[in-house]
């Protein structure tokens, strides 16, 4: 059994672990930079310690510092998180050599599906389609023209070494495809050192689709339902939802099978999530395996009300998953926000600066995962990831409804956030409909921000008139319902009475 | 008083007054019943004929800064003098680009600080025009060299006269 | 349909309906007293109108102001939580009579179950048991002689007119009856001006176990499962869960079955509870009806899924009810624990004063139903009751243990709370069995608050560090990760320099 | 330097010492390595050999009021010399019932606020006796009427002596 568990990530996933480690009565180890010392998750750790300054390369991917970090605290287990370290392969095997347990996958699996060539391979084995094209990448023309007529224009041109746009390009004649080959073969070899691209057929209105799936050591892998995260900005997920509206009962079935079989084929182990890519006509095409909890975790164990990081940390001890397929009824409806500090209506630029108000929402079917305070200061160092706010409702209508009356209640004040961005999201006809992909942002931003700004007449004459009271509070008198004085202030009078007594 | 606020490319005249203590906002020929309290640093409760709005409110160099409903908003609140110099037209008049500075409102000369031949920059400080109960400090509207003063500290001056003239750098190559 | 809701109420059931209002697109208004001017439920609502000042009689309880307010919001609906006027068939009436729409049975129903006689005699014509003796009151020692030799040895003399423990007398043996029903109806006498008395058998070790009903206008009538609401202080709930841990599948069903004949039998509308005594042998007695929303409702709403607030006011507008008996299959476990202003280890004296720090508990399964902020002044002018922590769990075991985290988690200072007594409650052997009756304060306290104190002397230490760290830190130099300034302040530090640049 | 914590009914000996700026405290021979940051206002972080502890501080009239873990402790620091003071025996001794105000520890009369005939009230300050660097304020353990003063501002004296004695209001009827 595992006694004492490190946390080798921050802020909001951090805490969510803590969450669980205490629900099961197991001390948690928290880790932090120097920027992080004031972090929630070191405020609510058992323990924390120190692994260094604030840039991650010097603390949070710090290998040594955090082994070193749980041998100082006798911690038995590392739980990674999300991002950071968490499905570094080499990490996972330092960390089973020095003896500790590792909450995650084994390094081999995470090695297998960290190589794109042959997760797609393994995922094909298992009978799942993979985008027509994007088997192995090539550096050839003559293989790429190849490819290019067998999975017919339009296609597309990605770089095998890394993400982000960089060396993309569309190709919707095949005279344009060697100069737009050699121009995206160029460009990766410069971003990534790898002059290899796939050439793949375009999936067009794609939503993107993934089944979560959970497997014991003892060859019993099930699956938990889907969640549909097609809603996302530079291809990064900002809302998710479960279930899925758009894919039909059928897909939901078969992509379920898939998911399973992939996990079975790897020997999977723990909490993994199958990504798929569905096209409007429900055509659907592996994509990755995220071997490692998902930020997205909470919808799904909103409607099935399964605790995924105890589920996690039991199945690293060596026990049997806690529940079977048979007991895997979702439940209603659960969507999550994520709640970025950046701002939605300019361009999701980051924001930094300090939380000098919080005000978290609450109530029936609420649920806020966040890693801040009141006074945190928000740094660039790190993902700008502020926490998730998850909703439950008995209907899709319900959850909707639901999560904007808690969008509405969440006062952050002291950086943007993507709160007003989702407002308008949740108050947005197609989104209410059910109905988007992940074009929906480039489709309906101009939408989404005409909403959010319709109100600014009324609100701008209520600003005025705050701020001109204000001004003559400080003639006049304004009532008072603050009765907070400061510690310092305390201080500074009790040090004035003191010296005036002695 | 009158106020202007200028918020989100908005400009909203409010007519103040204090009435047995409390102040008194008309607005557009209304005057909403408000009552603002404070809640916390920061945070403030501000009912507008009952209507509930639980703003944050904090000063900034140039005005207010008011959160509300997840928006922002910058305040910026102009009072009579600076509404009266806009009217006249002379707004920023001193801050021209042009070497000739001159009083943007009649006024009384208290202080010089620059004579002729000295080197100014741009935003120095080069007189005190009296005016309206206020000390209007009159800036330099480019930088160059003082090439004539033409008033002294006692001078009683009508607006639009020429207080001092500035010869630029570009001039001066 | 109701356009608009006024809330006859403050604190945490104004926040909780104004939550269910919002989501269901209604403006809601709030009421305030002058001590309740910067309270939540006034920031939250979207209209808020003083009904005057702090004393409850002058402004809550006012119904001339509380009807003014609603014609000046033209709001068209009055929603009166619990407490106050929410039982009173008199406000009831008044509200119907200008016309506006009442979020409650009938007045005609308020104010036959409110009377202790009629509502029992309407329980047992509908078939359920009432406590042997208890049908009717009286102030004749023969009759009282004839009762008590019929229910049998050892028998309850309680006041007709009221509670709190007046005029109650235990009598074991028939000679000691006479002098205590004499002394028992002269108290009776004095406190209430009513001199009857019941003469009841005493249940032993009993359980209050209350089923939740909901009734439409159209006579649907639906049960939500029970609620055991044993864990009491001064005969007053401070820890509830669902489905109770003591009683048998066959009683449930049965108090089921009974509860919803009551309901039927007085054409009951909304939301209703019916309140039971349990015995240690399971047998079970009618208790009473309280005919609004209870407290612990959201426990009721975790494990069913059905926003409870909502359906009244759909009901009160005249829909059918939106699910059916069919629909209702609770799931899980979920307990409350109210969060109490009052010092659970100091006979539960009420604690007033500033809330100068509020961390709130969240993450997976937690609800926190609260009315409270930071620096909001806790005042003694009602019920002590600050909020309501709630959690839901696949078990009971998986909820006990939440409970425990999320308490935990829970930062409020300034004023003393429930929280630490509800949490040595959590991590106690005999609520961790769920072997607990109405008697459980009485025998456990000593106990909870042992454990309570149990690592006093580690904290003690760490307390005394850092008191003296903060002392030193006024002479060298504390890291400060508040990063907050004044607005004060700043509009200070703003005067002092546009005054220089002038 | 040693300081005594009264908490809970608990004595607690620390020493506290500043090492390159950083202060060390010395617990029953063993120092654990502390941090202690602010948070907001009240709310202070401190970690006690990587323990984690999230503590509210408030200053109060007799020492501090410490939030932890849903408890709340009331902390009192003595100071060394408090801590003298009680080793001696003679803590209050100027505060006793009695109508003699003796010095509690040896020390120089800085200066003396009544005079032979005055009333005083219980509390009143009566002299400054500067010792161990600090000045003490002596007060009237009781109220009544000065009816010698033994002493003059420069006099030094040993611990015990009578400084002044007061008839108090009892024995005066």
């Amino acid at each position: 059994m595992i006694c004492k568990v490190l946390i080798a990530n921050r802020g909001e996933i951090a805490v969510r672990v803590i969450r669980s480690c205490r629900e099961m009565s197991i001390p948690a180890v928290a880790i932090y930079s120097e920027a992080d010392r004031g972090s929630p998750h070191v405020l609510m750790a058992d323990e924390a310690i120190c692994v260094g300054p604030a840039a991650s390369l010097e603390s949070y991917l710090k290998v040594d510092h955090i082994l070193a970090a749980a041998r100082k605290t006798n911690a038995d287990a590392i739980h990674p998180g999300y991002g950071f370290l968490a499905e570094n392969a080499t990490f996972a095997r330092a960390v089973q050599e020095v003896g500790l347990t590792w909450i995650g996958p084994s390094p081999e699996t995470l090695a297998l599906l960290g190589d794109k060539v042959s997760a797609r391979r393994l995922a094909q084995e298992s009978g799942a389609p993979i985008i027509p094209g994007g088997l192995e990448p090539t550096a050839d023309i003559e293989a790429a023209k190849a490819i290019a007529s067998e999975v017919g224009y339009p296609i597309l041109i990605k770089a095998a070494g890394g993400g982000g746009g960089k060396g993309m390009r569309v190709v919707t004649q095949p005279d344009e495809l060697r100069p737009a080959f050699e121009r995206a073969r160029s460009e990766a070899e410069s971003a990534f050192a790898d002059n290899r691209v796939y050439v793949e057929k375009i999936i067009e209105q794609p939503h993107h689709v993934e089944i979560q799936v959970f497997a014991d050591q003892h060859g019993q892998v099930v699956r938990l339902g889907e969640r549909e995260c097609s809603i996302q900005r530079r291809y990064q997920k900002i809302i998710e939802e479960t279930p899925s509206p758009f894919i039909t009962q059928q897909v939901r079935e078969e992509l379920g099978r898939l998911a399973i079989s992939i996990a079975q084929a790897c020997r999977y182990r723990g909490a993994g999530t199958i990504e798929f890519l569905v096209d409007k006509d429900q055509n659907y095409y592996f994509l990755e395996v995220n071997t490692r909890l998902q930020v997205e975790h909470p919808i799904t164990e909103m409607v099935t009300g399964f605790d995924l990081v105890a589920e996690q940390i039991r199945v690293a001890s060596g026990e049997p998953l806690s529940f079977t397929q048979e007991d895997i009824q979702p439940r209603g409806h659960a969507i999550e926000c994520r709640i970025y500090a950046e701002d939605g209506f300019d361009n999701f630029t980051p924001s930094t600066g300090t939380i000098v108000e919080l005000g978290a929402p609450s109530g029936f079917g609420v649920r806020l995962d966040h890693g801040i305070r009141e006074g945190l200061e928000i740094t660039p160092y790190y993902d700008p990831i502020l926490g998730k706010l998850c909703v439950w409702g008995q209907t899709r209508p319900e959850a909707v409804r639901r999560m904007a009356r808690a969008l509405e209640e969440f006062r952050v004040v002291g950086v943007q956030t993507t709160v007003p961005f989702c407002l308008a999201v949740m108050n947005h006809h197609s989104f209410i409909r059910g109905e988007y992909s992940t074009r929906y942002i480039d489709d309906y931003l101009f939408e989404l921000e005409a909403w959010s700004q319709a109100d600014t007449e009324n609100l701008s004459e209520v600003a005025a008139l705050g701020a001109t009271l204000f001004t003559t509070a400080y003639e006049s008198k304004l009532a008072d319902h603050s009765n907070v004085e400061e510690a310092d202030s305390n201080w500074v009078r009790l040090g004035r009475e003191q010296q005036v007594s002695r | 008083m009158i106020f202007k606020a200028l918020v989100a490319d908005r400009e909203i005249q409010l007519k103040l007054r204090v009435e047995s203590g409390k102040p008194i906002v008309e607005l557009q020929e209304y005057s909403p019943q408000l009552d603002l309290v404070k809640l916390t640093a920061f945070s403030y409760s501000l009912l507008v004929d009952g209507q509930s709005h639980h703003l944050s409110i904090q000063p900034s160099r140039n005005g207010f800064k008011v959160d509300i409903r997840r928006r922002t908003y910058h305040v910026r609140l102009q009072d009579e003098l600076d509404i009266t110099i806009a009217k006249l037209g002379l707004k920023d008049a001193s801050l021209n680009q042009s070497g000739k500075v001159v009083a943007p409102i009649p006024g009384l000369v208290t202080s010089v600080n620059v004579a002729t031949g000295d080197k100014v920059g741009k935003g120095d400080h080069l007189l005190v025009l009296e005016a309206m109960k206020m000390e209007n400090e009159i800036r330099a509207p480019l930088s160059g060299k003082v090439t004539d003063v033409h008033i002294s500290p006692g001078d009683t001056v009508e607006k639009g006269v020429e207080l001092i003239s500035i010869k630029g750098r570009e001039d001066l190559k």
